[in-house]
């Protein structure tokens, strides 16, 4: 099971990757073992913002369960 | 009620007349589009070609602000399409057509319409630059 | 300066695509036009049938009133053309379309070209209704 | 020579001609002898505009000599 990160855009750039799989915690938890996993994040993550199966999360100590998908996403630029 | 006339999310060519089609209407006497191209060049940077992305609920999100514009305003139909994937300078990015009977509103309408699609979209964009750099946008 | 792209008092079917070709440019971001459409009802009356009718200065007025807004706006082209003689239901009679590089410029210029257009220009419109009745609008 | 009266739209409708040809004098004497030429006038000249040699006349004391054009504008309808 575990967590999906989808990364979008830059955030993707950053990490070389479009998804990571982590481990079940917090937004917080999830977050951190992102970057461990694409220390290029570390710049990108404060600008983003962030969905749990697809609705908007903004505080850090959300629960992530087993099969949640975490996106992050970059500032938007539609347009 | 107004009516949501086409939203579209796409990797299709997105043009004004398709949107102003979408909104014809023999009750509405003013039609208004607007179209978002894409330049050759941003801040003074030349830009070689450029790439946007789309965010799964991308498609949702515009069919949501299209509907809120369309209940706001005393308008007969709107319609809009964003482009995604890659886009040759020149082309839209964005059009947009809302119908009414007076041209106040469609004007109105239509400006909030671009506003909140550029607040609310879920969409990135790529430039790469003639000297070999790349941007995503908004992303310093 | 902005330039004036395309400026017509005609009898010939008026298009936002004609309008809209006139201003395009590389360096223009936004693209905003206005479509003023002939309708099968005014104030609650059928209307059969319409004509407009141009003073012989319509065009030099139309081509001082692109002029004045080209000047006054951040924009980089203006078209406007209006039709004149008769004009079938649901076509064109006043399209007008402004080139910008930031959106809120196309709108703004777009909005006062079209009110200073219908407050200026030498044209009168002739409306026969579905009643046999007719009526040249403004003119109790 | 004498003075030309174009007359448009709902003007021309009024009179049921296009032109009236009437002596010279002042816009206002003009304007009494087109009423004079075609009566329906009459009731749409409150409302018109007027050009002398298409150019925008107001002052009804204007001088129109013979030769001049005056034209009588009804409200515009254009959009």
């Amino acid at each position: 099971m575990a967590v999906t990160v989808r990364l979008f855009a830059a955030a993707r750039a950053a990490a070389g990757v479009s998804e990571l799989v982590v481990s079940a915690g917090t937004l917080e938890s999830v977050l951190a073992d992102a970057v461990a996993a694409g220390p290029g994040l570390v710049t990108v993550l404060p600008q983003c913002s962030f969905l749990l199966n697809e609705v908007s999360v903004r505080e850090k100590h959300s629960v992530v369960n087993d099969g949640d998908v975490v996106d992050v996403l970059p500032p938007f630029a539609g347009g | 009620m107004a009516e949501v006339g086409l939203v579209r999310v796409t990797t299709d060519v997105v043009t004004v007349s398709d949107m102003s089609a979408a909104v014809s209407s023999q009750t509405a006497g003013a039609v208004v589009t607007f179209s978002g191209d894409v330049r050759d060049n941003d801040h003074g940077r030349s830009v070689a070609s450029l790439a946007y992305e789309a965010h799964p609920t991308a498609q949702q999100i515009l069919e949501d602000v299209a509907r809120q514009v369309a209940d706001k305003y005393d308008v007969v139909a709107v319609a809009v399409a964003h482009r995604h994937g890659p886009i040759a300078i020149g082309e839209a990015a964005l059009v947009a057509a809302v119908s009414a009977k007076h041209r106040t509103q469609a004007f109105e309408a239509c400006m909030e319409l671009v506003d909140e699609v550029k607040a609310q979209i879920p969409i990135w964009k790529h430039q790469i630059f003639t000297d070999g750099t790349d941007e995503w946008v908004n992303c310093a």
